[in-house]
């Protein structure tokens, strides 16, 4: 039996008066991927910030590997890459120049691997243009580039595909299931079919 | 009596002092009966809301 | 993978790095605190009178003040861009000590709001009237005070980054936490500027920002934390 | 958990059920207290020799300063346990202290200028008490403004915990150097805002009266509590059997 990933138990979560989580628990494994689907305001986003220990739990714990998160956040953030709703990518650098200062915050990397996850996510011409200059589904590419640069054992992705066209949809699918081959686990909240073998796929459904 | 109302003369600072300790834990005395007042009948309303529809 | 393992060192720099990058980027921006500094301590001769003599007296006030709203007018933009596209979120789940991280931040943030203030300063201070002796002295409380400012504001900055509306909340966070500051600087530079020796206030000064040093970090990675909510 | 303990003393439940039992405790001790106090202090206690009648502010000036100071101190003890070991009942607590801080804190500062003004002729004296207090009640401000600032119950409790610790850490550096500042001005003439010598028929009052006024503190501390750790109980079941809460209530 593979070691449990992660595991999610008895999680109660408010925002403001509403009672959005109510004792939810999962157990995820490596090469699984969660997929979190729900109606628009049910705690999708709460759920993926809880999960990275941005949002404090009323009740319950998560544990990475047997491990509460909050015992060695920094341990289990070492191996955690985040895509939120927001890039996290500044507008004034080039996209080059941004995934060079995300990917350093981690480890030694070359610029031509900056360009080479560009090429991956199938953008590689917008390298040395300013991503303020960029349209919204360019710069969405350039976030997936930096998730697959940072690496780690846990994707987390909230609606990664958002303001991306076909293609690019395509492309979080190749990242996601590289992603699961290599071993890696991810919760991602999308309402996009990943065309997961059902082995691979966990589905969590938010009421 | 009236000697000790003239406080000797500071009168005019003495009572005024007291005064407003006075009022000041009144004000807080009511405010702080109000807030729980006030958490109570949220928490009635809030457990007939959920007897009603747990 | 290629896990060419990094230290804490290495991060800190890449984002001190990025953050000089950006500001020189948007030079405008971080200019504008200097502009303000110099605006405010030229208002207090138009307010008092051209006499020089008259002017040293009040020039550790017109400086301090000029400096510590300058400061004050820097900070708001510390951490708030940053928690609004998402690179402050990034930056706390990177794996390395977040605080130790925001205080890099925090120092590059002061090398380009609080040394050029400093250095900008006796052009200000001769133009208040204080004698060329007094440089040195006012270069040092200068600098030992937006250190500790930079400190203590940043802490503020991190509670109210995230409130839409802080308007003047922060300042009225930061500014009776920056009172000795305030009162250890303006004696310090008042000494200067008599020819006295100031070792006391520099000293108390140096205090402080110590303090800042070791307080701030904890202080600023639980209120940066809270802010990302 | 070794903690577990902690944890029951910190439960809601057990919480609102004490401070239900003590309140009216705390309530009578300061009513007896403040009323022996003003009797001795007004009526009993001679005038002094040097300010006359005057000096009776001390009986509202002095249990207030005192208050506005440990009021800041219990909100961020409290504010820390709170913060560091999560616990609800502990940030209901300083969130109840805030208030009733700041308002005492107003009354110190408003009752020493008064005192002041008796003695120096003018409302407003740079003294570094009243500077001090000043300070403070502008630390009070930030924490009140910051609390209000934000809606989510949980954030805006951690968030004024942390601007608490770093604000009572600076309380003593405040004090500290608006003295060592005021020290450098005057010439180190009789303090200004001097203690008048306190035979024991003036000094007796004066403890009962601090007394008072702390024992006072505690009864509005556990009143507002209550209410605030209500309002954090979103979830529980508990105040089903709490007299008086019950929804049939009349």
């Amino acid at each position: 039996m593979r070691a449990n990933e992660l595991t999610a138990d008895n999680i109660h979560l408010w925002r403001g008066e509403r009672h959005l989580l109510q004792g939810l628990g999962f157990a995820l494994n490596s090469g699984e991927c969660l997929q979190v689907t729900g109606a628009n305001g049910v705690g999708k986003t709460t759920l993926l910030r809880a999960l990275c220990g941005l949002v404090p739990l009323e009740e319950g714990r998560i544990c990475w590997r047997g491990q509460d998160i909050l015992e060695d956040l920094e341990n289990y953030y070492s191996e955690l890459s985040y895509l939120g709703h927001d890039n996290g990518l500044k507008g004034d650098l080039t996209a080059a120049e941004n995934l060079l200062y995300a990917a350093r915050l981690r480890r030694r990397i070359s610029p031509d691997e900056v360009l080479a996850a560009l090429a991956r996510v199938g953008a590689p011409e917008v390298a040395p243009h300013r991503l303020r200059r960029l349209s919204a589904g360019q710069r969405r590419r350039v976030a997936l580039a930096r998730m697959s640069l940072m690496g780690g054992a846990l994707w987390i992705m909230d609606e990664p595909g958002s303001n991306l066209d076909a293609r690019g949809q395509a492309v979080v699918i190749e990242l996601l299931q590289a992603h699961l081959e290599a071993g890696g686990a991810a919760v991602v909240a999308t309402h996009q079919e990943l065309g997961l073998p059902a082995t691979r796929l966990r589905p969590l459904v938010l009421q | 009596m009236l000697q000790f109302l003239q406080m000797g003369g500071y009168a005019v600072f003495v009572w005024p002092s007291y005064a407003l300790t006075a009022v000041v834990v009144g004000l807080n005395i009511y405010w702080a009966r109000r807030s729980l007042r006030d958490a109570q009948a949220q928490t009635r309303r809030r457990l007939a809301s959920v007897r009603s529809n747990p | 993978m290629s896990e060419q393992r990094i230290g804490f060192a290495a991060a800190a720099a890449a984002l001190m790095a990025r953050d000089l990058r950006l500001a020189l980027r948007r030079s405008g921006d971080t200019l504008q605190p200097l502009g303000f500094f110099l605006v405010v301590t030229t208002l207090f001769p138009l307010a008092l009178d051209p006499e020089l003599s008259r002017l040293r007296d009040i020039a550790p006030a017109a400086l301090w003040v000029g400096a510590l709203l300058s400061s004050l007018l820097a900070l708001d933009r510390l951490f708030r861009e940053d928690a609004q596209d998402g690179a402050l979120e990034q930056l706390a789940l990177c794996g390395w000590p977040f605080a130790g991280l925001l205080l890099a931040k925090t120092a590059v943030h002061w090398l380009l709001t609080g040394l050029p203030l400093v250095l900008i300063a006796p052009l200000a201070a001769t133009a208040l009237g204080a004698p060329y002796a007094a440089m040195p002295g006012i270069l040092a409380s200068l600098f030992l005070g937006t250190l500790a400012l930079s400190l203590i504001g940043a802490v503020g900055a991190g509670l109210t980054m995230s409130l839409n509306r802080n308007g003047s909340l922060l300042a009225l966070l930061v500014l009776p936490l920056a009172a000795p500051v305030l009162i250890f600087g303006a004696r310090a530079t008042a000494l200067a500027i008599a020819g006295e020796p100031l070792a006391a206030p520099l000293y108390l000064l140096a205090a402080l920002s110590v303090l800042g040093a070791t307080l701030a970090p904890w202080a600023l990675a639980a209120a940066v934390r809270i802010g990302l909510e | 958990m070794a903690w577990v303990w902690f944890h029951r003393f910190g439960s809601p439940p057990h919480f609102y059920r004490l401070a239900t039992a003590l309140t009216p405790w705390f309530g009578w001790a300061a009513a007896l207290l403040c009323t022996a106090g003003l009797i001795g202090g007004l009526v009993l206690a001679p005038a002094d020799y040097q300010q006359g009648d005057g000096f009776r502010i001390i009986y509202v000036h002095a249990p207030s300063a005192w208050l506005s100071l440990m009021v800041y101190v219990v909100m961020a003890s409290s504010a820390a346990v709170g913060l560091v070991w999560r616990m609800n009942v502990a940030h209901a607590i300083a969130a109840s202290c805030a208030s009733i801080g700041a308002s005492f804190t107003a009354v110190a500062l408003v009752t020493g200028m008064l005192w002041g003004r008796r003695m120096w002729g003018t409302y407003w004296e740079w003294d570094p008490r009243l500077t001090s207090e000043l300070l403070l009640l502008f630390l009070y401000l930030g924490y009140i403004g910051l609390r209000n600032a934000i809606d989510d119950t949980g954030r805006a409790d951690r968030a004024s915990a942390v601007l608490a610790i770093v604000g009572v850490v600076n309380v003593p550096i405040i004090h500290y150097s608006v003295t060592w500042w005021n020290s450098l001005h005057q010439a180190p003439s009789v303090m200004k805002f001097g203690k008048p010598t306190m035979v024991p028929s003036m000094l007796v009052p004066l403890l009962v009266m601090l007394g008072g006024f702390t024992a006072l503190f505690f009864a509005l501390l556990l009143i507002r509590a209550r209410g605030e750790v209500l309002r954090r109980e979103r979830n529980a079941r508990w105040p089903v059997d709490v007299p008086g809460l019950t929804a049939h209530e009349a």
